[in-house]
């Protein structure tokens, strides 16, 4: 079975929503990371003449499953990092080639 | 005249620690601002020393000379405290209520406006108005002028002179900045676009220790703000000092139960402003009512610091995180007011209501307080619309950066 | 009675140094607990005066009568110190008891629970043991009830009074609340499952900055815990600062390198815990010894702060990241236990036996203590065991999450 | 040849030994991230009948190599990080199409 | 169209400037991290004997975007992030399978 | 003798400000320092007295015998300050001295050689060097060893004898030690290679907010250390005070703005510098100036603080981070060759030059201190040169990883 990456950049207060909604549909694992974002209109402000991008907080949620289950940790991440407003956030897929749990060694296929 | 030994040490203990609460106020500020604004609070805590405090000795002997005499300030026959000891005593609480005017208008101001201000504050508007109430100037001869007997406004260390003055001159230049883009947001209803959800999630309180520091050297300078303006070290002292021990923390046990009561959770936030607002509160009361009343001025200051700062959080055009408009304006106003009630005889020079004091006092002591208070909001409100008008209100990308970055080219990672 | 001016000063200064070390408390408990607790530690810090002062001016007067009279503190002939100056300086020494025991529990009791425990700590149990060694109760007169001489419980600042007590009913509490989770799996020899790393790997002293800072200030208020303690201005006041100086530095002295010598590195905990564990053991001492006897304490207390936090580590069930057994107890009692031996004559009211003192002065002092800390024992058991039965021991779940989420509603970033 | 990223997904206080692992193998480049990790059970509690993940500390270990060696930097990391206990973490490759050097803009291709 | 995530790592100080060349050429989204990097020689001292790696501030700029802009958006980044010097840091680029705008859900191909 | 109950309380409560100015002093360089050495920075402020002071009470009476009698340093005419409370006064400006001159050489002195040298200072450096112009040693009487008068080096508050002292000490050690592997670099033109990148980067100022908690620490010990140098509270103590409030503030003033003109940005490290340099400045001078010339001097330190700072960045062999010997040595030493220039007669033994005063005390006061300060000068370059040969400079990787963990196991993430 493939692999993918889902990898979530969602606004820095919807964690703990997006985490619960993972986790209350059997999805335990994931990791995640602070990080700074610039998006859409609005991200670059001009200081004396010179733009300069403003950095927004962001927190990123990666999540590990396997391709066909893809799909269905992208709509609980949606549903659960979703305020309709511009600055939500961005999923974005990414394919692996494999994946090994260091305790065991063993090879994950979800 | 002879050096009065015990009440020069007195006072320059006193003015000492009041020296600490200057840059302490940055640190509350800083405790409760953007992240990217913590140095610059910081900075301003440092400048507000660094400006008033030369122009303060320069000129204090002019506008204080009503009460001195000889190179002395004179408290008791043939022995005095050196001019320089007093004036630097009184000259620290200027300085606190230019720190505290700052921390009341954080964020918006770019730091040479604020320097502008502050000059002007240091060299003309504190002086006078200080003057006017504890110079020896015209308010604290008030009941005479007007022919209502000796009252005069009293104001034992500064719930007028510092704090009311504070919160309502912090409250006009907030406003005539207008609220911050988040406030501007949620003022027209607006979302949570990209930066100002910036804003929002960057006022967390990343760095809430910073407050919590401040409130601690705060508490701890208060006792020679409040405490050693007995000017002698007498049996007074006993109740500048109680009184200060009490108000404020009781007002921070109050303010702690509200929170759990209302919010469901100990906000440290509520209980800063519950122990603040009751020093506030106690201060101009400090020396001259007995113990118990401090347990009221405790339960008072409490009820109103809390539902102060939560009331004006819906005025989204009042933006005021540190909530100096609630905590020292209100509790300024509500202390000073309630001197010609409480004021015990034998302590104050004048008895309270409540001793059968004489309602006439009251109406001397607000009147003075109007005036004072209204000089202040005229002349604040003048200065700053200069000020805005020169260029000096932060813009909306500035403010979003920062003034850490903008005005002091730090960023710190 | 007339004002004893330098009296006055001195203890009113005093009085406000200890202020500081009450929420320096909470600052050095927050460098040294999990990341997701600081907040709720230096908030602890807070309320430990917020809660007392208010209880202690109240009750102060019914509990130390003994000491008062006519609204003074008779510090001599005709002349005294005002009562609330005296009770402002005494009840400081309070809270401070109050903050060292919410440091010596830290972490798994609840905000709620702990302002419970505050309140009886405040009303009853302090002003009770205090008032019977320094408000003229039975154990300052233990001698005489015994027919063992003039002798009584002897502590010149609160080796037993503060320390001992706090250090015990710390360990009281800490031993009934349970260790952390950390704690338990180390007793169980459980692994380094999910949980138990998030909390190991939290303790790595992220903020002991933080720590550093408290100490500091500890160390700097502690000069007016015990330099102020001689109450009138004497010769005497050269040994309690002069002590108190050299004693506190020593031990660090002794710390720093102990820890080099056993763990290859300069610890800075280690430092900390020898400063404050210096200032600790010659708390009792400070005003009646020589100051040479400062460096026999400080070298001891060095042995015994450093050892002892070492020793306490091998024992789990004890979950006590601040060393407040160790440092406040272990000192506090062994400081208290060496007064009948080095004190001075001329400088104590008795001779000590290293100068041909009465070994009766040393049962009657051992008795004592053991009397005022039973009853805190006992007591501090009590209190706690209803309030882990009412619910306030955190449950797992809370004490992963950490109190400032839980109790304050704070999430730093 | 095929470039991987190898992602591992690591105790915090492992990362000085896997450093060194990798060092001492001749993998001098990484890119390390604090992170923070959901995962297995107990990283759930519920505090006041809510259910909340537990974040524990994380460091990520980024090693981007060409795909024939990807497998011996999986086993050093694998041999360094492990403890054998519930949490040692995880590892993950994933396909990369390119890698180029800032300084000099060459293509890398290990 | 397809997708891939170009992820450059590079000095903390250069950020700015590759921001700010980034969104006057377009391109206005980014997410950002701050990182420690470990590369070229120097990145190993030896404290008492034992090899210790010495991990350098970093920052992680990802842009997503379609794979034939990836060139532009690579160059891009070079010219702002180089100083000629060594450590100038490197650029990933990582094929993707998908990306998603969470406040639309709409797919995004560019 | 008859204890001097008010000068006393004033040098005992000096002592305490002054003795909190030690560990700030190590907030202060931690906040200038890079992330990994701030730890390290504040356990020097922590040792500075935890070695100095058990050191200095041991010695203190063999040194300074020449001021003290029968127990107590004579202050006037049967009265009299008990020893060790003048000792610890005068005691806390030689740990003060001592951290000082560990900031002015950080992150590349091993813990180990650090103490070492602690140790040399403390026993015999300071205590002679010291003595020489405060203990009634031959540089307090080189006037008349030389014929030319009473004059002798008069040094108000420690001018030489800390600050220049500190600075030129400082400046010997951070020579020796070499510059920083970033300054190495920048010096033979190097690139940014990863390494020094590292270096570079983490000088950002991460932690800047420590360096203002220390200033604001510093300043306000200042008024102890200055202002009670009077020793007896009399008319002086108002200049001591006054000049201190005004020297130290308009200094942090007018770097503020040579910042803003120079930099385009109010830099807090200038106006940090400013405030610094300017009460180093009038440290010689504090008591025996009017208040006017505290106006000159703040002026004077502005300009001499601020290019003196970007002077030394020039010099890239000189590794500095703390601008040490600009703020410490030039203005100590310029303040301290004030002295026999601005010296009010009636404050002052002497007059001043511009108030007729005589050339000679000039020369006196110039000789004394090139005696003084060369005799610093030497003995620090002999002692930290065995400390180099010895293997106390950290190696390179060392200075990369940082002193925290090196020398203290410390690493926060
Ligand atoms: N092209 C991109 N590459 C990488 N990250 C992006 C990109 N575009 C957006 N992001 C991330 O997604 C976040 C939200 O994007 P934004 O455009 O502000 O919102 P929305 O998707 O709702 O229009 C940004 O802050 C940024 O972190
Ligand atoms: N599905 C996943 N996606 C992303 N990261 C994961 C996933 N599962 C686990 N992780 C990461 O790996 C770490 C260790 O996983 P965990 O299940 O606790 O340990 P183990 O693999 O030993 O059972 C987690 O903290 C998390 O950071
Ligand atoms: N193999 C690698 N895997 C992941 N990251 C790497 C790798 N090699 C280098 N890096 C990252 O790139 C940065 C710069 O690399 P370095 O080798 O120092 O510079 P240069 O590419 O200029 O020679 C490193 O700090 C590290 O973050």
């Amino acid at each position: 079975m493939t692999l993918v990456m889902v990898r979530a950049v969602i606004r820095e207060d919807k964690l703990m929503d997006v985490l619960t909604a993972l986790v209350s549909h059997g999805f335990t694992g994931a990791t995640v990371y602070r990080a700074q974002g610039m998006g859409g209109e609005g991200g670059v402000v001009s200081i004396r003449g010179s733009a300069r991008p403003v950095l927004i907080p962001r927190t990123v949620v990666e999540v590990v499953t396997d391709e066909k289950r893809a799909e269905e940790v992208t709509k609980i991440i949606m549903s659960a990092a979703k305020t309709g407003e511009v600055g939500d956030g961005r999923i974005f897929v990414i394919p692996m080639s494999a994946a090994i749990r260091i305790r065991t060694g063993e090879f994950l296929s979800e | 005249m002879q050096v009065d030994q015990t009440s020069t040490i007195w006072l320059a203990v006193g003015g000492i620690l009041v020296f600490i609460m200057i840059p302490a106020i940055g640190m509350l500020e800083a405790g409760l601002v953007r992240r990217v604004n913590v140095i610059n609070a910081m900075s301003k805590g440092l400048m507000a020393f660094a400006v008033f405090l030369p122009a303060w000795f320069a000129v204090f002997p002019l506008y204080y000379h009503g009460v001195l005499s000889d190179g002395f300030y004179p408290t008791g026959e043939g022995v005095g405290v050196p001019m320089y000891v007093y004036g630097f005593f009184i000259g620290a609480f200027g300085a606190v209520t230019l720190a505290l005017i700052g921390a009341g208008a954080p964020e918006r101001l770019k730091f040479g406006g604020w320097l502008i201000f502050s000059l002007f504050f240091s060299l003309v508007q504190w002086p006078l108005v200080s003057s006017w109430i504890w110079g020896g100037g015209f308010l604290s001869n008030l009941g005479r002028l007007l022919g209502l007997g000796d009252f005069g406004v009293l104001d034992f260390a500064g719930g007028t002179v510092v704090h009311a003055y504070a919160g309502l001159a912090g409250f006009i230049i907030t406003l005539l900045l207008g609220p911050s883009l988040r406030r501007t947001r949620l003022l027209t209803n607006g979302g949570l676009s990209p930066l100002i959800y910036k804003e929002h999630i960057e006022y967390k309180y990343a760095e809430l220790q910073y407050a919590i520091l401040g409130t601690i050297l705060l508490y701890f300078g208060w006792f020679g703000f409040n405490g050693m303006s007995t000017v002698t070290v007498s049996e007074q002292s006993q109740y500048s000092i109680g009184n200060t021990a009490i108000a404020g923390s009781l007002a921070g046990a109050i303010t702690a139960l509200l929170s759990r009561i209302h919010e469901k959770t100990w906000n440290p936030v509520a209980i800063m402003a519950g122990l603040l607002g009751g020093l506030v509160m106690i201060t101009p009361l400090a020396g001259f009512v007995d113990i118990w009343a401090s347990y009221v001025v405790g339960v008072l200051a409490g009820l109103v610091s809390y539902y102060g700062m939560k009331f004006m959080e819906r005025y989204y055009f009042i933006d005021d995180p540190v909530g100096s408009l609630p905590v020292h304006g209100f509790n300024g106003i509500l202390g000073s007011a309630l001197v010609p009630v409480l004021a015990k005889p034998g302590l104050a020079p004048f008895a309270g209501l409540i001793y059968g004091g004489s309602p006439a006092w009251l109406g001397v002591q607000l009147l003075g307080m109007a005036i004072a208070l209204s000089f202040v909001v005229a002349t604040t409100y003048v200065v700053t619309l200069l000020l805005v008008k020169a260029g000096f209100r932060a813009t909306t990308e500035e403010e979003l950066v920062g003034l850490d970055v903008v005005d002091h080219g730090v960023e710190r990672p």
